[in-house]
């Protein structure tokens, strides 16, 4: 759209690199051998998923690794039927969605898909919450949360 | 507290899209405020805005930009990124600790020259792990929205209401960016953003320069015949992983809590009589009013249904038309306090609302699902 | 003026490349060891303060979000200051003002910078706007050698004493780092390698200009009350000063440059400071180019205007000199912009209460710290002292 | 991503769009640039003349709204050669940054000086002094921007 009055268009554009450290280095090796790794709070005892190198709440150190389950269940979900957004990895229609996967202690942040997104009412018919999911892996690998296509819903 | 730190005036920019170059903006506010106080640049005391870097104003350093243009010339000052409360309540601070007599406090941000707000609020992630699977904002809230609607059976009337009622009040708002009168039905065929998240339902990306002068007690008392008291703040900050959270139990209740605490609030149903929150999307008025204590967990629905948030009920909320009308993000904080300023003086115009006011609250919120609040409560 | 503030205590991290953690387990190692140091526990914090430089050099918008945990800030209030490249004083101030209103006992200030990942002096072009400024001043280097220039031309001080005493600056400051276990450039210079290295902004060489480092600095204020219940041996602020001026870089005067003045003036008359280069007995000033220490030297009345490079050379601001600036190394050898001046107020507290170790100006009972930010457009200094 | 001695580096870029309005002020002062004019504006209270032409003045806060045509000439208040280049950088180097104040006016304009060769920095150092007098060289294709302005020459 333009303007009908003066301006100056402006593209700020700079370059990253940002440092994974340890913990993201390790995590993203799993993605890439089909693991979702967390690790588990010393002094709390939660699992936290992606693995990390210190505990949100008790900031002490989180070192004990622990492959959790591909399995979770739905905690919450968004449908996008056709809007764009900037950064989205997925193009629509696609589901995102907080999943707390078996045996851990915070909610997940990803996709769900394998099911006909066509029609909200459908898809609100079949996601309630606590629905079981799964983990399906895209078959190149790239050390990124995309490795993880989506989660599907387990059948029976 | 050595001191009492009054409210001696507001002043601000309507939300639409203008054609003024920024810092013209940021003068003629600034001038404005200074104008209707009848103090000159040179007698106050320190200046601090608000405002955010590059990401919501296409400037690193924001402040540097408009540091002459908000009068602070050989000033000093200070800034606070992000939400523009923190600006008031450091102002506050400067005043309580008796190095100043008067604080000019900014809030800006001019939405119309920035791309669209789920680009920038992309960029609050971390690079590793929520901006890859492309989190902003706008998805945090339909995640927020489904959980609240699952848990307490909140209806999508309901949340249309919301912006019937806000938008509604827009119409009387003279400041306010989306001037449309609307039913529920319009809202519930707006385009689906984010099932269930409707188009509606999201705030716009608006101008805002505002600026707000303080001083202490007794040169408040000099500089206006009717100066409004801060009387608490309280803010809070929730964990930074929107899977480490608890959506519906978040930190609004804690800053809340803190702010009614520093004004001796003991019931806010009874004792707030106006409320500017910050709904950036349509239901979290309504987890709001329940975290602000207007009515019970999971009753937001029904407080709304009994029209008391309506300018005619018992807690009016947004009679300026909130965020929903006018949404300029980092301002929107001291957009609240203006218009809670406002009700106070009794000077809102046709979006007075018709009881005397004592007592308003303002509330800020940033970050997703509201992983920030900032509540100030001031009064006459 | 307002209740009394002191430091309790102060945590910096190892400078340098820190490719070897994130961003939030690099503030983490700050926070962690202000705690370890202190023996507070983060429930006593009454409120957090963070600051960085733009967000453009992280990448990521709104860092307190990131920070949140590591901040030890979850379920607290919170402030987020940000000043461009006095960030790190501001941080400081804002701190000092939390608790001089009555409004909070304690206050964990923390300032960050990785400068590393992302570009410093692209990001620093977008401080300047699009309009006008930004064709010309390339990054920070061009406007800080058109201010060294003028300063020299203006009192006349032939070019080679400029030289000359910029690099006793930069040999003396690079050899003091290997006191200081934090800095990041330690370095054995000579005179010739500072004379004949590589032109970054005529006059402006290698040598003469700070380097990106990744850091964080944390430092805990807190009321007279809690700093005498916790503290045997707290830094109490006696002044504070800030002051800024024009954004546009050819509105004001940057050789007799008010708003450093001001800052100066400020925080001397808070702190009932007379004769600030008999009365200080070190200053942390922020020095990311040379020539701008020498400046500095003349703002804030550690000698007279066009005198500075005389009073270096004959080692006035050296250690063992009559007023030693920057035993540290300072910014020169250190800089994580939205730390840096966190680190000069945490360096100027470990200097009043004898704990600067190998860089320890003895019997230091008076500090200065400082930073400098915008567009070479605002100064702020704290003034830290051993008794209250 | 990138690996770098043990860990990964994630390498990433940010471009952003942004659409600034010109304004009145800013529009008028360009529109002079398309006609080889340079303005400035006088405050009414401390007269001093500021150029760029502004709407206000930052000292006195008053407005600024005496338009004045600008002397193309000037001297030299203070220079930089800029050997080094970076990401992002709008000018290449080598370049001269400048303070320039334009006869009759009472702030330093900021653009480029040239006209000559600046591959050697003796040379350079040896032709550029303070208080040197140079005036304007325009580009012929005019844009409305401040590089219609090629940059200062010196005058002989």
């Amino acid at each position: 759209m333009t303007k009908e009055y003066n301006t100056l268009k402006n593209v700020i554009e700079l370059p990253h690199k940002y440092a994974a450290g340890p913990a993201w280095t390790r995590f993203y090796d799993g993605l890439k051998q089909e693991k979702i790794y967390g690790s588990r709070c010393q002094k709390c005892k939660k699992v936290f998923v992606p693995a990390r190198s210190y505990c949100p709440a008790c900031q002490v150190s989180a070192d004990e690794w622990i492959e959790v389950s591909q399995e979770g269940k739905v905690i919450s979900w968004a449908l996008s039927i056709s809007h764009e957004f900037f950064g989205m990895p997925v193009s629509p229609p696609f589901i995102t969605a907080l999943i707390r996967l078996d045996d851990t202690d915070c909610d997940f942040l990803h996709f769900i898909g394998g099911i006909d997104l066509s029609d909200a009412k459908k898809v609100k018919d079949l996601i309630k919450p606590g629905l079981k999911v799964r983990a399906v892996w895209n078959e190149e690998k790239k050390g990124h949360m995309m490795d993880i296509r989506h989660f599907v819903p387990v059948s029976g | 507290m050595a001191t009492r730190v009054g409210i001696v005036d507001i002043a601000m920019t309507p939300g639409a899209e203008s054609k003024d170059n920024f810092l013209d903006q940021v003068y003629k506010v600034t001038k404005e405020v200074l104008d209707k106080a009848g103090i000159k640049r040179a007698d106050v005391g320190t200046v601090i805005s608000a405002a955010s870097d590059v990401f919501h104003g296409g400037m690193s350093c924001a402040n540097s930009y408009y540091w002459d243009a908000g009068g602070a010339f050989l000033k000093n000052g200070s800034r606070q990124d992000g939400e523009s409360l923190f600006a008031f309540i450091y102002a506050v601070m400067r005043i309580l600790s008796g190095s100043f007599d008067t604080a000019l406090v900014l809030g800006v941000c001019k939405g119309s020259e920035n791309p669209e707000n789920d680009m920038l609020t992309h960029f609050f992630t971390d690079p590793f792990y929520q901006r890859q699977v492309g989190l902003n904002e706008t998805v945090a809230a339909a995640l927020q929205m489904r959980e609240y609607m699952d848990k307490y059976g909140i209806t999508g009337e309901q949340c249309a209401k919301v912006v019937v009622k806000n938008l509604g009040n827009a119409l009387r708002n003279p400041y306010a960016h989306i001037k449309k009168r609307v039913d529920v039905d319009d809202v519930l065929n707006s385009e689906t953003v984010l099932y269930p998240l409707k188009q509606m339902e999201c705030a716009p990306k608006s101008e805002g320069i505002v600026a707000i002068l303080l001083a202490k007690e007794d040169v408040a008392k000099r500089l206006t015949n009717k100066p409004v008291w801060f009387k608490g703040y309280g803010s809070s900050m929730d964990a930074f992983y929107l899977g480490d959270r608890d959506l519906l139990d978040g930190q609004l209740k804690q800053a809340a809590k803190r702010a009614y605490d520093m004004a001796g609030v003991s019931n806010p149903k009874k004792e707030i009589d106006v409320a500017e929150v910050c709904e950036p999307y349509a239901f979290q008025e309504l987890l709001w009013y329940e975290d602000l204590g207007f009515c019970a967990p999971g009753e937001g629905g029904k407080l709304i249904d009994s029209a008391a948030t309506n300018m005619d009920g018992n807690i009016p909320v947004n009679p300026s038309g909130g965020v929903l009308a006018t949404n300029p993000y980092v301002s929107r904080g001291l957009y609240r306090l203006a218009e809670a300023f406002l009700q106070v003086q009794g000077k809102a115009g046709e979006r007075q609302i018709d009881k005397k006011v004592n007592t308003a609250l303002a509330h800020g919120t940033h970050g997703f699902a509201g992983q920030c609040h900032a509540v100030a409560i001031i009064g006459n | 003026m307002g209740r009394p503030v002191a430091i309790i205590g102060s945590g910096q991290t190892k400078h340098g490349r820190r490719f070897d953690v994130t961003y939030p387990e690099l503030v983490k190692e700050a926070v962690d060891r202000v705690f370890d140091s202190t023996g507070i526990s983060p429930e006593d914090i009454d409120g957090v303060v963070s600051g960085t430089m733009p967000s453009m050099m992280e990448g990521v918008a709104l860092t307190h979000f990131y920070f949140a945990d590591v901040l030890r800030s979850v379920g607290k209030p919170i402030l987020k200051t940000e000043t461009c490249g006095s960030t790190g004083v501001s941080l400081a101030i804002t701190g000092y003002y939390w608790i001089a209103s009555g409004m909070a006992d304690l206050v964990l200030v923390v300032g960050s910078e990785k400068m590393n990942e992302g570009d410093s002096q692209a990001t620093m072009t977008t401080v300047v706007e699009p309009f006008y400024q930004r064709y010309f001043i390339s990054g920070a280097p061009g406007i800080f050698s058109m201010q060294s220039q003028q300063w020299s031309v203006h009192y006349g001080i032939p070019e080679e004493r400029v030289r000359a005493a910029a690099t006793k600056l930069s040999i003396d400051h690079h050899n003091d780092a290997f006191d200081n276990p934090y800095a990041h450039i330690k370095k054995k210079l000579t005179e010739e390698e500072v004379n004949n290295a590589r032109i970054i902004t005529y006059p402006v060489r290698l040598w003469d200009v700070c380097p990106n480092s990744d850091g964080a600095c944390a430092v805990i204020f807190a009321s007279e009350k809690m700093a005498k219940k916790i503290s045997k041996n707290p830094a109490w602020v006696k002044g504070v000063g800030y002051s800024g001026e024009e954004y546009w870089f050819g509105d004001s005067d940057k050789v007799v440059w008010q708003c450093a003045i001001d800052a100066a003036k400020q925080a001397y008359d808070m702190a009932g400071i007379k004769d600030p280069r008999k009365e200080l007995d070190v200053a942390e000033v922020y020095n990311p180019f040379t020539f701008q220490e020498l400046l500095y030297y003349e703002c804030f009345g550690f000698c007279d205007f066009g005198k500075a490079c005389d009073e270096t050379l004959k080692g006035t601001f050296a250690k063992g000199g009559e007023l030693p600036c920057d035993p540290s190394g300072g910014t020169l050898c250190t800089n994580p912009i939205g730390a840096t001046g966190l680190n000069r107020v945490a360096e100027a507290a470990l200097q009043v209460t004898n704990q600067a170790g190998d860089h320890q100006i003895p019997g230091a009972k008076l500090a200065l710290a400082h930073a400098m930010g915008g567009v070479d457009q605002y100064n702020g200094i704290m003034i830290l002292g051993s008794k209250l | 991503m990138e690996k770098k001695s043990e860990y990964d580096i994630l390498t990433d870029k940010v471009a952003i769009p942004y659409e600034i309005a010109a304004g009145p002020t800013w529009t008028r002062f360009f529109e002079g640039f398309r006609q080889e004019k340079i303005y400035g504006t006088r405050c009414r209270k401390c007269k001093r003349v500021l150029v760029p032409a502004r709407s206000f003045c930052p000292r006195c806060f008053v407005d600024t709204d005496e338009w004045i045509e600008i002397s193309q000439e000037g001297s030299i208040v203070s220079w930089a050669l800029t050997e080094y280049e970076y990401y992002g950088m709008p000018t290449k180097p080598p370049f001269i940054g400048a303070l320039i104040r334009l006869d009759g006016t009472d702030s330093n304009f900021l653009h480029l000086i040239g006209g000559f060769d600046l591959s050697d920095p003796e040379f350079v150092r040896k032709t550029v002094k303070n208080g040197m007098k140079v005036r304007a060289v325009w580009n012929k294709e005019k844009k409305g921007h401040i590089m219609d302005i090629k940059y200062f020459e010196p005058v002989k």
